[in-house]
């Protein structure tokens, strides 16, 4: 038993100790902060994973902006959580879910413990080629070119998201703005930080993005960097959310997934495929879709949270 | 195991690109709806179906005219490393009816989801409109995708866009409905997920060609199955997982409806179709067949008489799915002989000609039930009547799409019937043949119930509360000749037929077989549906209610058992329970035989 | 063979351990939100300044040194704005709870 | 035990807890909490894969991870959604549940 077995062994119990807490909590508020807990212990293990580009987008998105989402959903529901006592099922049919949950556990377990050996891999194949890129970070390699298809797609997931979201407004808010994420107190301290933060904040998501070519990072967690630093001037009331009408908005919305879709298909009209880049260019143009990607990202993010249109249409 | 030399295993074919059409023409048509916005999305949404139809039509013929799969390789990657496209004759056949029915529900939405005049835009239309598009490029996505993981993308593009379709209108019954199906079906994801990533752990690859070389019947992949396969009837809704499905499908709008029901669930329907017959179709698993045809078998026993049982029509429909989904299950232990790992095609093409006759009857049901419950403010069964004399094509679209699901000759489900007891015949399982003769009454069950309401006179006439449009009805009337006479079409282009002669429709033992069901259907429903009236209004023949008052009396206790079972089944604990139970019965299953399996084999299959 | 380097970071970084673990008995140990607070503010501050100071002989490079000390004031700028709103909601009593 | 090894049970058990929480809890936003902490436990399953797949000179193999990214993605947009849809419901009705007799309330004879 080495000392990094013990580490990892000790840093599992922690993350499964929190996974304990988060179901079994009372108070579905503390259940969701449990939850941005576990999501930075999850970071570290994806770190621990010698997956860092999976470790920044765990602390971005699965810590950050899902704790930020169910945080909110959990304030707002704690008025109804006292009146509408829900009480748990009976006992044995608890157990009986547990029981159950804890044969399919033990069958994922199992299952991943005999995976063969040696590990089946496509490592060697994506380092072979990596040259069509030219880009170093073989985790955007695999995103941008190999499974590019996937990524595009994922926009348009995150895009349809934002649809259905909108499409729970009321019809005559068509056209307003999200329900206001602030509470409005000029000396607060979050409108200091709300001041001060946001320029590091929006150099950090473009160095991410930037860095993301040759090193861990990438569209994604850079967009998510600014999504926050969005939210966060959003919530200390120096901004508001626009109009679902906003044409602007909507021309971010689609930009990443667009341009995407203008280099796929250039590439089919060229000769070459869809989605496939010609090599003299491959890594601007991956670089200009990741970098429209970016802003997308980071205004979807940001209204995926700010929810559907809650104030009336101004005009 | 050596690990596999990469190998191309396919280049791209002529006519490959044209599935990247398929899925990205929709795509751009959501991006340039989303920023044009107001009223271009309906313009925008209406010029797509056209050049949508065309290219699934498209498609067709270029795979008409070769044995082998239309491929694409994405960027022009191959797999292991890259994602390739490829379309048999199941995708092709399953885009074009997409298409088709796609393109009547447009047609029909129009008068529903237009912008009103004094708006820029508003919610309902642009939000109908982009999840349609989106559904539509997701359901081809699932036909032609070749990766496990992009199947999973298209699946969840399937659900986020079909389940706030549900729920439209706003109402709180309608969300707690969409929030039922939303949470369902992500349980159903993940549990699909997990059996990816197994799989890419054992295998080092997710391509499905790759896969059905390299897959052995290990642990790991036994596990993996199971995941997949629950994970894929959750969202299909198959009994006893169908807790979402009646709400879902019987709140929603009608057009919304008919794309939910015609082919929303068909989406994770042959997904698990693929898995079984393209990715591991030699995994010994002959008792999880069986257990995937009781499982259907128990669907449309149970949704066929909860559907006699309900009050709306809607709700009817919606029941008549879940027992039409069990249909579909059928061909999983058909397609098998005992132990056999080979498969025969007929089973096959016998559920998928299911799949497609569902598809375009289910719609136009849905679609006439909308228009009526417009025309008359409700769709309660018992007060139907006289609604065949004032809304005469509406009716007549409902009864031929029930008809054609019933299976006349000529009909799509008359063929899918044929072939599915062909196999029964073939593989020596009695029992489904059992099971598919069942299922037709039941259909004509149901159908009767609705149409002997619909077709009785009226004390008074009926007052429409709004007139229908006759684009609607045309629609709808279209979808249900096109199930009537899906049986006709040459399919041995695509799909695997028996050699011979096409059951000829027209003879007397075809015509027989019709009738006899229709009484049968008719004997069923008079015992079991939930009448308006008391049954002794009926016309008394031959003192036929003497021995029949008892008789109903205790058919009547038997459903409310029925009944009683769906509400425990429907709540969510109880659903959350099969689900795992099967998950963990499957993999028992599909494990037992491989262990019995690895002891007699050859060394080099190991356990 | 201990270079001065290696002894300064490991003291230091030991001296920071040795803050976090305090800051995290107190917010186990004391009484209400404010203390607590207290608690967990000076070894975010304390604890996570000395650990970067330990590590900063270590970066390598003047760039990785930079990216260190800013990790820190980042955190102490957030650190600083966060414990006041939360001692403000703990002040303002369990009625607000929005 | 490898490091692969003590993540991948951590994972199994994660998503073991997910399970019970998803299907028990009777609360939609514990709901979708539990399953955040399912499909995380999937995620980290992506992870040990990547882990265990790390040929000579390369830290991991870079496609479970990409796949992985693609799949957080995903899961947080389906948690904004139904994050929505019970807000939404909880405007509607007043309540939060997901309780079937109110989901077919119009099940019987209006």
């Amino acid at each position: 038993m080495t000392i990094d077995t013990v580490l990892d062994g000790g840093l599992a119990a922690l993350v499964l100790a929190v996974g304990c807490w988060i179901i079994v909590a009372r108070d579905s508020f503390a259940a969701a902060v449990g939850f941005v807990a576990y999501g930075l212990l999850l970071t570290l293990v994806w770190v621990r994973l010698d997956a860092i580009d999976v470790a920044l987008m765990e602390g971005a998105i699965g810590s950050g902006l899902t704790g930020a989402l169910l945080l909110r959903a959990s304030s707002r529901l704690r008025s109804t959580e006292a009146s509408v006592a829900l009480e748990p099922p009976p006992f044995i049919l608890r157990a009986g879910a547990a029981l159950l949950s804890a044969i399919v556990a033990a069958m994922l377990a199992v299952a991943v413990l005999y995976l063969p050996e040696p590990a089946p891999t496509l490592a060697p194949e994506a380092a072979a080629n990596a040259g069509a890129t030219g880009m170093g970070n073989a985790v955007t390699n695999v995103l941008m070119a190999f499974r590019a298809m996937d990524t595009m797609l994922e926009k348009v997931v995150l895009l349809v998201a934002l649809a259905g979201i909108w499409s729970l407004a009321r019809d005559r808010l068509w056209g307003g703005r999200p329900g206001p994420l602030y509470r409005t107190d000029p000396k607060a301290p979050l409108t200091f930080l709300a001041q001060v933060l946001p320029p590091i904040g929006i150099v950090t998501g473009i160095y991410m993005l930037w860095v993301g070519a040759d090193a861990p990072g990438g569209a994604f967690q850079g967009g998510t960097i600014i999504a926050a630093m969005w939210l966060l001037v959003m919530m200390a009331g120096l901004a508001d959310a626009p109009p679902v009408g906003n044409r602007r908005m909507r021309l971010t919305l689609i930009a990443g997934p667009l341009l995407f879709l203008i280099v796929g298909f250039g590439g089919l009209w060229l000769g070459d495929a869809f989605l496939g880049y010609p090599a003299a260019y491959a890594k601007p143009l991956i670089l200009v879709i990741e970098f429209a990607m970016t802003l997308t990202v980071a205004v979807t993010l940001g209204l995926l949270i700010a929810g559907p249109p809650e104030r009336e249409p101004t005009s | 195991m050596m690990p596999v030399p990469a190998q191309v295993l396919d280049a791209a074919t002529a006519g490959g690109a044209l599935l990247v059409l398929s899925i990205f023409v929709p795509v751009a048509s959501v991006l340039l709806a989303f920023v044009s916005g107001g009223r271009n999305v309906e313009r925008i949404a209406l010029a797509t179906l056209p050049a949508g139809l065309a290219i699934a039509v498209a498609i067709a013929m270029a795979k008409g005219q070769s044995s082998a799969s239309l491929v694409y390789l994405v960027g022009g990657w191959a797999p292991p490393l890259g994602v390739a496209l490829r379309a048999d004759g199941l995708s092709v056949v399953m885009m074009v009816i997409a298409a088709v029915v796609i393109c009547a529900v447009g047609v029909y939405a129009r008068a529903d989801f237009r912008t009103p005049s004094k708006l820029a835009e508003a919610r309902a239309p642009f939000t109908f409109w982009i999840l349609l598009l989106s559904i539509w490029s997701a359901l081809n996505l699932v036909f032609v995708a070749g990766d496990l993981f992009t199947l999973y993308v298209g699946l969840e593009l399937l659900t986020f866009a079909a389940a706030p379709l549900v729920c439209l209108d706003g109402r709180a019954e309608t969300i707690q409905a969409a929030l039922r199906y939303l949470l369902f079906a992500l349980l159903g994801s993940v549990l699909y997920l997990a059996g990816t990533v197994l799989i890419y752990g054992a295998y080092g690859t997710l391509d499905i060609a790759l896969l059905s070389q390299r897959l052995r019947p290990e642990p790991v992949t036994i596990i993996a199955a199971a995941l997949m396969t629950v994970g894929h009837l959750a969202k299909t809704a198959l009994f006893p997982l169908h807790l979402w499905l009646p709400p879902a499908h019987a709140s929603a709008p009608a057009a919304a409806s008919a794309v939910l029901s015609a082919l929303v669930v068909k989406g994770p329907f042959f997904i698990a179709a693929r898995l079984w017959f393209d990715v591991m179709p030699h995994l010994p698993a002959p008792t999880a067949r069986q257990l995937l045809g009781a499982l259907g078998a128990a669907a449309i026993v149970f949704g066929s008489m909860l559907a006699l049982r309900q009050v709306r029509l809607k709700l009817l429909i919606a029941y008549s799915t879940l027992a039409q989904i069990g249909y579909l299950f059928l061909m999983f232990p058909l397609a098998f002989g005992s132990g056999s790992t080979s498969h025969n095609g007929i089973a096959l093409s016998g559920g998928m000609l299911q799949a497609m006759s569902h598809a375009t009857a289910k719609a136009a049901m849905f679609m006439s039930a909308g228009l009526i419950y417009a025309a008359l403010g409700h769709d309660r069964i018992a007060g139907l009547s006289g609604t065949a004399r004032a809304l005469p094509i509406t009716v007549l679209a409902f009864a031929l799409g029930g008809v054609a699901l019933m299976g006349v000759p000529s009909s799509g489900a008359y063929l899918a019937k044929d072939l599915l007891l062909q196999a029964s015949d073939e593989t020596g399982q009695w029992w489904w043949a059992v099971v598919i003769q069942a299922g037709g009454i039941f259909t004509g069950a149901y159908l009767v119930f609705v149409l002997a309401n619909a077709l009785a006179p009226a004390s008074e006439p009926v007052k429409l509360r709004a007139s229908v449009p006759r684009i609607q009805e045309t629609a709808a009337l279209a979808l249900a000749l096109c199930s009537l006479f899906l049986g006709l079409f040459p399919w041995e282009t695509y799909l695997i037929m028996p050699g011979g002669n096409p059951p000829n429709p027209l003879t007397l033992k075809a015509l027989v077989t019709v009738v006899s069901t229709l009484l049968a259907g008719s004997m069923l429903a008079i015992f079991l549906a939930r009448w308006g009236h008391p049954l002794e209004r009926l016309p008394r023949v031959g003192g036929f209610f003497l021995w029949a008052s008892p008789l109903r009396r205790a058919t009547l206790g038997l459903s409310k058992i029925f009944e009683r079972v769906d509400s425990i089944t429907r709540h969510w604990l109880a659903a959350g329970l099969f689900l795992l139970a099967l998950t963990a019965l499957f993999a028992g299953a599909i494990g037992a035989h491989a262990a019995g399996l690895s002891d007699a084999s050859p060394p080099g299959i190991s356990i | 063979m201990i270079s001065a380097a290696d002894l300064f970071t490991v003291v230091a970084v030991s001296l920071g351990a040795f803050f976090f673990m305090a800051g995290t008995v107190g917010l186990l140990r004391f009484p209400d939100a404010l203390t607590r607070l207290h608690a967990l503010t000076k070894a975010d501050n304390l604890g996570l300044g000395l650990v970067v100071l330990g590590l900063l002989p270590r970066a390598g490079s003047l760039l990785a040194a930079l990216k260190l000390a800013s990790i820190w004031l980042l955190v102490l700028l957030i650190g600083a704005a966060v414990s006041q709103m939360i001692a403000k909601a703990a002040r303002n009593g369990d009625k607000d709870d929005d | 035990m490898t490091t692969a090894a003590v993540f991948g049970i951590c994972g199994a058990l994660a998503a073991g807890l997910g399970l019970y929480g998803v299907i028990a809890n009777p609360q939609p936003l514990r709901k979708i909490l539990a399953f955040n902490l399912l499909s995380s436990g999937v995620f980290l399953l992506f992870g040990v894969v990547a882990r265990r797949g790390t040929a000579a000179a390369f830290s991991g193999d870079p496609v479970p991870q990409a796949l992985v990214i693609t799949g957080i993605v995903v899961a947080a947009a389906g948690t904004a959604l139904a994050v929505a849809l019970l807000l939404r419901l909880l405007q509607t009705s007043g309540s939060a549940t997901l309780t079937a007799e109110a989901a077919v309330s119009d099940d019987t004879v209006e």
